[in-house]
């Protein structure tokens, strides 16, 4: 499925030995006005978030959503089911108990609220998503166990040597250049 | 990384290691993953191999109950439940303590649960499993239990969505979805650390599959992080709403000895209690033999063992409160069921070994050396859990044997089918539990190394080192 | 071993394999629901071959023969009956008493052996119907039997589902007819709605129609 | 002719050729004595004190002992059948199991193409005939010399349900439980069905040529002298005419009648006093106020106790005016000892000595007899207190209100006493009516004696059997099993013996003629009740095994050219018509009057006349001194028939077999019962065997304690133990007592030794707990407690009457019923008697499976409705309270809110409708249910059911598949049809139309049903009368079904201590 004029994208990949230098790093860089930044880590760096500049996650008001959504549809279900369509005399308990439909609404909004969250991560991570340019380094493989990255966009073809001195001036123990298609 | 010595002497109210102090990222990742990759050992398929064919009995068991009928079952006409819902309540009680460590404790920022709280979750989603066998199995025609779901029917009838069983299917799939869920949210990163650090191409593909393309991007951590948290958030009043919808098929009923008000709190108690118990039993060898000692220290069995006490008082408590509600209320089926047929009726035995494992056992553990003895954990561990069957077996079948009518006693005693099932279950559990410690870490990989981390820094602030520059915690 | 695992293309694939995964069940259960609903499996406009080919359309249609000469037990049985071979041959030993369609009826007369006629409407035997409550209350028989009198060989014409009965038994006045219509085949309520359900309230009070939902009235 | 599928029983079928593998059967108790070693275990436990209601109600020796034989195992763990292999599954099953169940057995289930189904049409539709609507026929069962007048429904040219004939003077429209399982022996597939000689089948006409050849030659030859005829007692008017026709042409042939169940003792008395006469006496217990029964069961056993049943209940209705009271003297416990208000234990040869004593207090012409019978037994020391207070009631009540009944079992002697006080107490007349016998000739086992020595000179060369398999019913010293046996007798070839009989069993291995007999609903035939009044009974079927009726049989002996049974019974009424003057009113010709005789049932004023002699008591003083008491051995074996099996003839009907036993709740089984005392001496318990021995013959018993027999004694049912060639429901279930009885002292004698052995039985019980603990459940007090409750009897009556208050005891608001109609049932624990009638009427109506012994053992029993019985009191003399209990439709129903697919669901008038397809089996509305009153399909009970069973279902109710729940739903099919037929008439539901099956069936209308929103309804006063009280109404359930108390009428001088402590109702 070679697209014909795939448009390309370079980043700058850089390396760094601890998750500190990581997180002052990326400060640095985005105080110098670098946009568009991202940083790779095995686990969710102290600081992190606030070091790329990024709004507050909307994962918690999906999640809200789905909530609600299943605590309506459980209360429309079982009222629907059980008084209107097939109204029936169940041991003198009246047609409309609520008491009994407590349990199954809290279950359906909690189960609701669960896929919201699962599925509002994955959308908002646009994942699945097995290629990435910056699998195109070997060494970024270190990225998911003890590698710490930060990765800055650069227009492909120009020179980026004055974005990886810069990194290196931050403690960069390495610094490579990936070009590939744009997500 | 300086080795730092171990300086004082084991100081008893000094708090002990949670993750050894020499390890860094690498050979946490190494010694973390390396009994995934290891060739399973001669010990590992001798076992695999027992709880295979423990898992032949569950499937000759089920077989003939589907061909032949509930019948082939020790349950008669006044007990019409037995081992079946017994196991039910059973599975699902000790399914809760995964989640409990996982959620609970998360919220409760209790830092010791980092190291097993992949290794519960597992557990929680095995016995789901096997717990939710049960509400399938023990109906009478199985093949039109897709009635219990609310389709729309050429009949244009629905589900009675005043009974505890149609509350137990929502119940039970909402827990196994949202613990699956969960758990699976928390192994993608490591997943991807898999992917990267396996060997060969089939490997990577597999596991590359699997983790979703997780690069560890920051962005994602920004969202995962909530999303995980919000998860744990969701799981605690699940875990508690699940286990009293369960004891709600007791509780709403009219038996003595069913309907009594301590019932969701009590079984509640009951799960955790009982789902620590299993946690314990597992842990303790399978820290052994898979190496994880230096992660799984001794004070997370202590933690664990002390929750195990907690637990096991308020669910004493909650045997005393049924049997003082039972002479308070002078109601004369009550006190007949709890004063007569369970201490000197025809399951007086059951009674007193439930008594023994499940009031007597936790006491053993107000002593320190008890808590940190591991054989002494360990026996304890599996008397609680016979002690809980017993409990379920009581409660269940006592009731059901002897309630209003004098007429209507009568005797329940289980056939081979029903010991076939029960064992069957074990089986199965123990096959996939096998498994999963075969292609899964068992450790949380990532949250352990985030822990390592803000345990450095935390080492750092105590040590008075310059607090400002690493802006702790 | 350089170079990113996957190929570009896989991001696609993979998300519609995710979205697909979450599809398949709802297009299942949504495929079944439509199956259970379609004639197949509610066997209508399924025409029985039977094993002397009586055509409604000549005795019905054409010669306008009652419903009720053949269905005898309609109005005070739960079966309607079928016809015994003495009914056929209260004509058929004088019209067409030579015809060869015949023979099989002369041959079973005077055999004295019955005709095995196939079950067209087959109801649950956990379903207990009762033709005479029905026909009283004025429900005629082309309601459920549809118009007999245009069917060659007799097919099942409503779907005699749950469902469907219930639909009646909740709101029975639409499908209500005067007495004297209840075997006509031609009879349709009149075109206009108000007009047609002051018939169906007036008939309703007439007839004295109360019908239950209770789950005893058809499963005992 | 189909094969015979001699595998088949009632229980499911045990071959494994089908699909369904054989039951899970447990090895019979095999640890060395687990019951013994479970009582210690439950003694050491037991609980200590008898809490509340004042008498401890119990009902089971264990409980009162604090043992308990439903503690059947003693291990802590798991009680027993925790290991049990199946014993029936080989391996070769279990890989085809595994194969046939991969493929779900539901799989079949969800085919949607309906398979094809014919309709099969008359060629010519009889007249009276609807297709889909019911037909009812008069008809009748001859049993015993007495024929009941039945009414059976039938669907479709089959019967389906027998009820009791209303015009009948003694059923009144009620049946007994042997009348209700009657169909199923129609139906039986192991019915005889070859008529055979030796071991090659022959043709009727074989058989006939060889019978007219035989009377020819006899005629000629000798009159007959050689030939032998052994029948049951003629009480039919036709038999008694083709009798008298073949003595007219044989007049040397001897006819012989004998049953097991035999009134003899009460005719040899009455032919005493009357000289010779054949009398009858009639008893009318509605007029009696004090009632004495000497050893005398008249409530259940028959012949005529439906009719007395219902006269006694009556006068247990405190709304009828003032109560009867009623003495028993008995030895064991029976029916009528539980509706005793004083019951005495003494052994059945005591009894004798009890009569004397009341007739030498009573005195008259009671005196001179009684001097003679004091002769003969003395009374017991400590009898002499209850003796003289029945005295005194009896002379206390006025003229003609007393009567005194003396059992079939006692002697003649002690018939007479009988006779002599009913007269010196001026009943005759009044409670009892002398008639002329309907049954002439004697019929006990004198007449077999006389047959044996015939046989044995070798003047018999030709012996016609069809009485029932005399060779089993017989005492085992008759001899006749010896002669018919070729091994045993050398010149048993010199005789020939044809038998006729429904089953092929012990008698028809030695026989050389065995004829198949004709079910009596496949034939014509009459009989007369014991009031005389004749029923014709109609056949509702062709016979299904090509059966011969008992009439066509004896018509061959006349060598008269074939008549089927219908015109040689209408040949002899047009006989009687056109004798008798136009009697019966109008209808003159024949033909129409035979048509109301059939209609009806009854052939009207046919009732037996008055006698025309009177009593001469001095004639009988012979009987009384001729009568040698039996010896006063150590232990007295008495022998009954059996309340289920009758004398063995019902052994393999299953709904008998598996109907509780009256008093001990057993199924499958009889057992040696002994009182507590006894079993305490012989060191015996429930369950252990013993070796019983008596009159030199030895026989392994399993024992059974039951509270309330007399010491010293052991009782034995007779009827089981069969061995029939093809019976085989009754192979194998019980011990035949019959090898043990002497002809001397058919039913009691002295001198039995009853030692323990080794090793125990297991019994089936449906009811293991017989003790109320203390919980209002069965309320039983004296009448004067209950206008004058005692503080305790306030409290329980308001737990069980009182308001419910709104929002304290029941927040949630009521349903509207009342308009339309409102279903409810009201039981009267006063009439009932406990005789279990509603319980086979219940299973024949309702489609409900048999599940065999083993299925009972693990307490999965189907009957719908089931008879608690509780004792209460000291555990040598309790008391007994009987208690129907069926699904009392609760409007509150616990079992409705807890089933999760809505398959049970309350109706619009009440019912609790239990919608059987719906059912998917987690059996929470079973555990929920307080009265346990549901039924469960553990497995698939209903499979392989043989093409006759299947015309015994009636087609209006589902046959329930494996996995579904079942109850009582109030006989909802009959509702609905009622309902359908007056919605078409556009009309109410009368009263009289609408009964359930338990209701029409009670002797007693103890059960009554009906819509409470009509305040005429028999329902809705019953339910407002002040004996009303709803079982476990504390919970709140607000059950339709209402009990109402059942009240006694105790004499203060006998229980002086017990009346003024009024512990009853304390709680």
């Amino acid at each position: 499925m070679a697209a014909a004029t795939t448009t390309l994208y370079s980043w700058v990949l850089a390396e760094f030995a601890t998750p500190d230098a990581l997180v002052s790093a990326t400060r640095q860089m985005r105080e110098k006005g670098f946009e568009g930044m991202d940083t790779y880590s095995p686990y969710p760096l102290h600081g992190g978030s606030e070091a790329l500049g990024l709004p507050p996650s909307r994962v918690p008001f999906i999640a809200l959503g789905g909530g609600l959504t299943g605590l309506a549809t459980a209360l429309a279900m079982q009222t629907w089911m059980n008084t209107i369509d097939y109204p029936l005399n169940i041991g003198g308990r009246p047609l409309m108990s609520l008491p009994a439909w407590v349990p199954i609404t809290f279950e359906l909004s909690v189960l609701f609220a669960a896929f919201g969250i699962f599925f509002g991560l994955l959308a908002l991570s646009r994942l699945p998503q097995p290629y990435h340019p910056v699998f195109e380094s070997d060494a970024f493989r270190s990225a998911s166990t003890h590698g710490y990255w930060l990765s800055v966009p650069h227009a492909t073809g120009q020179d980026a040597t004055t974005v990886m001195d810069q990194l290196k001036a931050l403690g960069a123990t390495q610094v490579t250049v990936v070009t590939g298609e744009k997500e | 990384m300086a080795e730092t010595a171990i300086t004082a002497p084991l100081d008893p109210l000094e708090p002990r290691h949670l993750v050894a102090p020499h390890h860094d990222d690498a050979s946490l990742n190494e010694t973390l993953l390396d009994h995934v990759w290891r060739k399973p050992g001669k010990g590992w398929f001798m076992l695999f191999g027992l709880t295979l064919s423990a898992l032949g009995l569950l499937v000759i068991g089920v077989t003939y109950t589907l061909a032949r009928g509930i019948g082939v079952w020790g349950n008669n006409q006044p007990v019409g439940w037995a081992f079946d819902i017994i196991n039910f309540v059973w599975w699902v009680g000790i399914g809760h303590a995964g989640t409990l460590i996982s959620a609970i404790l998360l919220l409760f920022q209790q830092k010791w649960r980092t190291s097993i709280n992949r290794f519960a979750e597992a557990m929680t989603l095995f016995a789901v499993m096997c717990a939710g066998l049960f509400p399938l199995l023990h109906t009478g025609r199985p093949w039109f239990a897709f009635w219990l779901f609310p389709y729309p029917s050429t009949l244009g009838a629905w589900p009675q969505f005043r009974s505890p069983l149609v509350w137990d299917v929502f119940a039970i799939s909402t827990y196994l979805t949202v613990s699956a869920l969960f758990w699976y949210v928390g192994l993608i990163p490591d997943l991807a650390a898999l992917r990267d650090s396996s060997k060969t191409k089939a490997q990577r593909l597999i596991y590359g599959l699997f983790s979703l393309g997780w690069r560890g991007s920051g962005r994602h951590w920004h969202n995962y992080k909530i999303a995980y948290l919000l998860l744990a958030g969701l799981s605690t009043p699940l875990v508690v709403s699940v286990h009293t919808i369960v004891s709600f098929d007791f509780a709403v009923s009219l038996l003595p000895g069913w309907h009594a008000t301590i019932f969701p709190p009590y079984f509640v108690a009951g799960a955790v209690f009982s789902g620590f118990a299993m946690v314990i039993t597992l842990i303790v060898p399978a820290r052994k033999y898979l190496g994880l000692r230096d992660v799984i220290t001794d004070r997370h069995l202590e933690n664990m063992n002390k929750v195990i006490l907690a637990t096991g008082l308020i669910v004493s408590y909650g045997y005393m409160m049924e049997h003082f509600i039972a002479w308070y209320s002078q109601n004369q089926y009550e006190y007949w069921t709890f004063y007569v047929n369970r201490a000197t009726g025809p399951y007086a035995g059951v009674y007193w070994l439930m008594i023994a494992c499940n009031v007597i056992t936790p006491n053993i553990f107000w002593f320190q050396k008890c808590r940190r003895s591991i054989p002494i954990m360990w026996v304890a561990s599996i008397m609680v859990n016979i002690g809980m069957w017993c409990e379920r077996f009581i409660i269940i079948v006592t009731s059901l044997s002897q309630d209003f009518l004098p007429s209507s006693w009568g005797i329940y005693s289980p056939t081979w089918v029903d010991w076939a099932i029960y064992i069957g279950t074990l089986g199965l559990f123990g096959t996939l539990f096998l498994l999963f410690l075969k292609f899964v870490p068992a450790v949380a990989v990532s949250e352990v190394k985030e822990l390592q981390l803000e345990l450095k820094h935390a080492a750092h602030h105590h040590d008075g080192a310059d607090a400002a520059t690493h802006g702790a915690h | 071993m350089s170079g990113p695992l996957f190929p570009r293309w896989t991001n696609t694939v993979s998300r519609l394999s995710a979205a697909a995964l979450l599809a398949v069940p709802a297009i299942g259960i949504g495929g079944l629901m439509a199956y259970v609903r379609s004639p197949y499996v509610t066997n209508q406009q399924m025409p029985y071959e039977q094993p002397i080919e009586f055509d409604h359309r000549h005795h019905a249609g054409d010669e306008q023969i009652d419903c009720r000469y053949c269905h005898w037990t309609v109005e005070d049985s739960p079966s309607a009956g079928i016809p015994s071979t003495t009914v056929c041959m209260s004509c058929h030993a004088q019209v067409w008493n030579k015809s060869p369609y015949l023979v099989e009826v002369r041959k079973a007369f005077f055999a004295d052996q019955p005709i095995p006629w196939v079950r067209v409407h087959n109801l649950p035997d956990f379903v207990y119907f009762n033709h005479a409550i029905h026909v009283n209350k004025g429900v005629g028989c082309a309601t459920c039997h549809g118009r007999i009198d245009q069917m060659g060989a007799v097919e099942q014409h409503a779907p005699l589902t749950m469902a469907w009965c219930l639909d009646c038994h909740r709101n029975p006045e639409p499908n209500l007819r005067p007495a004297e219509f209840i075997t006509s085949m031609t009879w349709v309520p009149p075109s206009d709605a108000a007009e047609a359900a002051a018939l169906g309230k007036k008939l309703a009070e007439e007839y004295d129609v109360h019908s239950r939902t209770s789950c005893s009235t058809c499963h005992r | 002719m189909p094969p015979m599928n001699t595998k088949r029983d009632g229980a499911p079928s045990q071959d494994t050729s089908s699909f369904a593998l054989p039951v899970v059967s447990d090895r019979p108790a095999a640890s060395a004595d687990a019951v013994g070693e479970a009582l210690e275990h439950a003694a050491a436990n037991a609980s200590p004190t008898e809490p509340g209601y004042g008498r401890g109600y119990w009902r089971s020796l264990e409980e009162k002992l604090g043992t308990s034989e439903y503690l059947e195992e003693t291990r802590p763990e798991f009680p027993a059948g925790a290991d049990l292999p199946p014993s029936g599954v080989a391996r070769r099953e279990f890989m085809q199991l595994l194969g046939a169940s991969m493929a779900l057995a539901g799989a079949t289930a969800c085919s949607t193409r309906p398979s094809d189904e014919r309709i099969l049409p008359y060629t010519k539709t009889p007249p009276e005939v609807t297709p889909g609507n019911p037909l009812h026929y008069a008809s009748g069962m001859t049993l015993a010399g007495h024929t009941s007048g039945l009414l059976i429904t039938a669907r479709e040219g089959r019967p389906i349900k027998i009820e009791g004939n209303p015009q009948h003077p003694v059923n009144q429209g009620a049946a007994g439980p042997w009348e209700q399982a009657f169909l199923l022996s129609l139906y039986d597939p192991n019915r005889a069905r070859v008529l055979r000689q030796g071991k090659s089948p022959r043709a009727l006409r074989v058989l006939a040529e060889d019978v007219s050849a035989l009377v020819s030659k006899a005629a000629a030859a000798d009159g007959g002298a050689r030939l032998r005829f052994l029948g049951e007692p003629t009480n039919s008017p036709l038999m008694g005419d083709l009798r008298n026709r073949i003595l007219k042409k044989l007049p040397n042939a001897r006819f012989y009648s004998y049953t097991a169940m035999t009134q003899d003792a009460e005719s040899e008395a009455t032919r005493a006093l009357f000289g010779g006469q054949a009398v009858s006496a009639v008893y009318d217990f509605s007029k009696a106020d004090v009632v004495l029964s000497l050893d005398a069961d008249f409530l259940e056993s028959r012949p005529a106790n439906l009719a007395y049943a219902r006269q006694f209940a009556d006068r247990r209705d405190p709304k009828n005016g003032p109560l009867n009271r009623l003495y028993v003297a008995e030895a064991r416990y029976s029916v009528t000892g539980g509706m005793a208000d004083h019951r005495l234990r003494v052994k059945s040869a005591e009894v004798l000595a009890v009569a004397a004593a009341v007739a030498q207090a009573i005195g008259g012409p009671a005196a001179s007899l009684a001097g003679a019978a004091s002769a003969k037994a003395q009374l017991r020391g400590d009898l002499n207190a209850w003796v003289q207070a029945v005295v005194a009631d009896l002379r206390a009540a006025n003229p003609g209100r007393t009567l005194v009944v003396a059992g079939e079992r006692q002697p003649a002697a002690v018939h007479a006493l009988a006779h002599a006080i009913n007269a010196a107490l001026g009943a005759a007349g009044s409670t009892v009516r002398y008639v002329q016998a309907p049954i002439a000739e004697p019929t006990g086992l004198s007449q077999v004696r006389a047959l044996v020595e015939d046989i044995k000179a070798g003047r018999v060369d030709t012996l016609v059997i069809t009485s029932w398999n005399p060779l089993y019913s017989l005492p085992g010293d008759t001899g006749l099993a010896e002669l018919l046996d070729p091994a045993k007798n050398p010149n048993r070839t010199k005789m020939s013996v044809l038998y006729t009989g429904l089953y092929e069993d012990e008698t028809s291995q030695f026989v050389d003629w065995f004829v198949p007999a004709a079910h009596p609903l496949e034939t014509w035939s009459d009989g007369r009740a014991v009031d005389g009044t004749v029923a014709i009974a109609q056949p509702l079927i062709q016979p299904l095994f090509n059966g011969v009726p008992e009439s066509e049989l004896l018509a061959m002996f006349l060598d008269e050219p074939y008549r089927p049974a219908y015109q040689l019974l209408r040949e002899y009424w047009q006989g009687q018509a056109a004798g008798t003057a136009t009697t019966a009113g109008g209808a003159s010709d024949f033909e129409s009057r035979w048509e109301v005789w059939v209609s009806e049932g009854i052939v009207a004023g046919t009732a037996s006349p008055a006698a025309t002699a009177t009593p001469d008591f001095g004639a009988a003083s012979a009987l009384v001194t001729g009568y040698t008491p039996p010896a006063a051995g150590e232990l007295e074996l008495n022998f009954v028939h059996d309340y289920k099996v009758f004398d063995g003839r019902f052994a393999n009907n299953a709904w008998l077999q598996e109907l509780p036993d009256l008093i001990t709740k057993m199924v499958w089984d009889n057992a040696a019962l002994v009182s507590p005392k006894t079993a305490q001496d012989k060191g015996l318990e429930p369950g252990s065997l013993a070796e019983l021995s008596y009159g030199g013959q030895k026989l392994t018993v399993p024992v059974w304690v039951t509270p309330g027999l007399a010491d010293d004694t052991v009782t034995v049912a007779l009827g089981y133990g069969r061995s029939g060639l093809h019976e085989s429901v009754a192979k194998g279930v019980g011990f035949n007592a019959n090898v043990l009885r002497r002809a001397a002292a058919p039913w009691f004698d002295g001198g039995a030794t009853l030692t323990k052995a080794r090793g125990s039985h297991k019994f089936s019980l449906t009811q293991t707990h017989w003790r109320m603990e203390g919980r209002p459940v069965a309320l039983d007090m004296p009448i004067s407690e209950l206008t004058r409750p005692s503080v305790e009897t306030q409290h329980v009556l308001h737990r069980v009457q009182g308001e419910l208050k709104p929002t304290i005891h029941d927040n949630l608001p009521d349903f509207d019923y009342s308009n339309g109609y409102k279903w409810g049932m009201a039981i009267d624990l006063s009439r009932c008697t406990g005789c279990s009638a509603c319980v086979v009427a219940c299973q024949a109506e309702n489609n409900i499976p048999v599940v065999g012994k083993e299925q009972v053992a693990r307490s999965r029993e189907m009957q719908w409705l089931r008879i608690d019985r509780y004792f209460e009191g000291p555990e040598s003399d309790p008391k007994m309270v009987m208690q129907p209990v069926m699904c009392v439709h609760c409007e509150k129903a616990p079992c409705e809110y807890v089933c999760p697919v809505n398959a049970t669901v309350h109706s619009d008038e009440g019912l609790n409708d239990m919608v059987y397809n719906r059912c998917v089996g987690t059996r929470y509305c079973s555990n929920n249910c307080p009265y346990k009153v549901r039924r469960f399909n553990y497995l698939h009970y209903t499979a392989d059911k043989t093409s006759t069973e299947k015309m015994l279902m009636n087609p209006d109710v589902t046959v329930r598949n494996r996995g579904v729940m079942e109850k009582c739903t109030y006989c909802v099919q009959r509702i609905e049809r009622v309902r359908i037929n007056a919605r078409v008439e556009k009309r109410l539901i009368q009263e009289k139309e609408l009964m359930t099956a338990c209701q029409q069936t009670c002797p007693t209308q103890a059960i009554v049903f009906g819509s409470l929103n009509d305040k005429q309804q028999r329902v809705t006063q019953l339910h407002e009368d002040e004996r009303a009280y709803k079982l476990l109404h504390e919970l709140g359930t607000r059950p339709r079904t209402a009990h109402l108390i059942r009240v006694r009428n105790p004499n203060p001088a006998l229980e002086p201590a017990k009346s003024a402590a009024a512990t009853e109702g304390s709680h």
